[in-house]
């Protein structure tokens, strides 16, 4: 089971909610201060992801975020309910969504090391993890 | 922290000052000040991101969307930073090679294109 | 459905990220700061409250909270999974668990105005709400 | 923030200065921190409030019992707090009643049981 998990409806606003979600549980769990800026941003930008596929599909369920402790390392799963959500390239598509979501898988990226990014036809599935000291 | 955007002009160069968090929630507000800008004729911006606490792939993509925008002016856009964990996310983004890049705002406003 | 939805695992430490997202949801929401001060607190009780109930059932499933955006008001529930779990008067018990949870609902009584607090052999559920104004 | 507790000690009081949030996750810390105190032989305990961020009903059960364990042994527990938001929890939950709650720490040193 997940540590804390979180749902919220697919709108801008709650991608804040997730970012402070996750430091606050990940700072808790002994993830490095040191990483904690880069853990946000990789959040927030899965979660905006999600947002958009959302969006683009006209989904009204939520969006997923799970945070889950383990022995080592601390988890942070994102889920949508996008179809077939793995990005796929376009040929010179002016268009700023689609430009951005890549943008956004490059920064997740850039900043994670351990990364799994999976999708099928329930939806998409972003897996980031970083080390944890156990919290003294 | 929300996103505060405040705008001045030095010479030809129009200094857009952001500051806060840009994304995105927040980016759709730059996206306007930076469109309307052009629209009244500022073709070539600065934009000073000193005061910007954080900055995420939708920011960058209102910001590529400003280049692109004031270039088919024949315009420039310029950024200002020089915080670290800022520059990071241009760098692996690749984007240092699309937006020069300056220390200072007077540095910005000196270059000539 | 809810406008956000967190659920953590029965432990102490996850009841200050309930306040903490609670809190951000609800300033986001409109609710006045003045206000946010006792959201937390109530929240945070209701949260010890549900978490109290799941230890000394044994119980490993989640404590929920919703939080919902309406048109005029912010709303909390808080769900818990504990069998019948609304408070018995107990006679000069001195179990200080019992104890707690008899200060913690006083809490939430003198805090909340708009409170309603029900259980069933399904577990407990404490609903709270707050007058908001749209957001600017 | 995290609980932070010291203790100093005025003539027959003893002073526990706390800060912090006192709640479900830290109250443990407060009551062990009382139990030891009363259990050394410290039956008078000015406990003060003034650095206190977030008190819960948590917190108010580990100063209750703590008022119980000194009065066993013929003690005393003292508050000191000015905070309105703190003090409101007492008034609701009707502790006022029960405990001394003074303005600063020398008047609740000076106070005789
Ligand atoms: N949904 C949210 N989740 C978490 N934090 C939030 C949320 N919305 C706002 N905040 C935080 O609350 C504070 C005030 O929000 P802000 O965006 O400045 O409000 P406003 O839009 O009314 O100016 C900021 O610190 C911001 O990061
Ligand atoms: N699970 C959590 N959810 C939200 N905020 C938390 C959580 N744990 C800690 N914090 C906040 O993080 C900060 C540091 O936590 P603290 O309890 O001082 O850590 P430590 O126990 O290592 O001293 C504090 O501001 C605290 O309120």
């Amino acid at each position: 089971m997940a540590t804390v998990d979180l749902r919220f409806s697919a709108s801008p606003e709650h991608v804040r909610t997730a970012r402070l979600v996750a430091a606050a549980v990940a700072r808790r769990a002994g993830v490095d201060e040191s990483v904690l800026d880069e853990l946000r941003l990789a959040v927030g930008e899965a979660c905006t992801r999600a947002v958009g596929l959302h969006k683009l599909h006209g989904l009204r369920t939520p969006v997923r975020v799970s945070l889950t402790e383990g022995e080592k390392t601390f988890s942070i799963e994102v889920g949508d309910d996008a179809p077939g959500s793995v990005p796929q390239q376009r040929d010179g598509d002016d268009d700023a969504g689609e430009e951005t979501d890549e943008l956004g898988l490059a920064v997740i990226s850039g900043l994670v090391d351990d990364l799994e990014v999976a999708a099928d036809a329930e939806g998409g599935r972003i897996r980031m993890s970083w080390p944890a000291a156990a919290a003294v | 922290m929300d996103l505060s955007l405040s705008t001045r002009t030095v010479g030809d160069r129009t200094v857009v000052e952001v500051g806060g968090e840009i994304d995105v929630y927040t980016a759709p507000k730059l996206r306007e000040q930076l469109v309307e800008l052009v629209n009244e004729g500022n073709h070539h911006l600065v934009v000073d991101m000193e005061r910007v606490d954080f900055l995420d792939s939708t920011g960058l993509g209102v910001l590529v969307g400003g280049l692109k925008r004031v270039r088919a002016q024949e315009g420039s856009l310029r950024l200002v930073c020089n915080q670290e964990r800022i520059l990071k996310i241009f760098r692996i983004t690749g984007l240092t090679k699309v937006f020069p890049i300056h220390d200072s705002v007077d540095e910005a406003v000196a270059a000539s294109d």
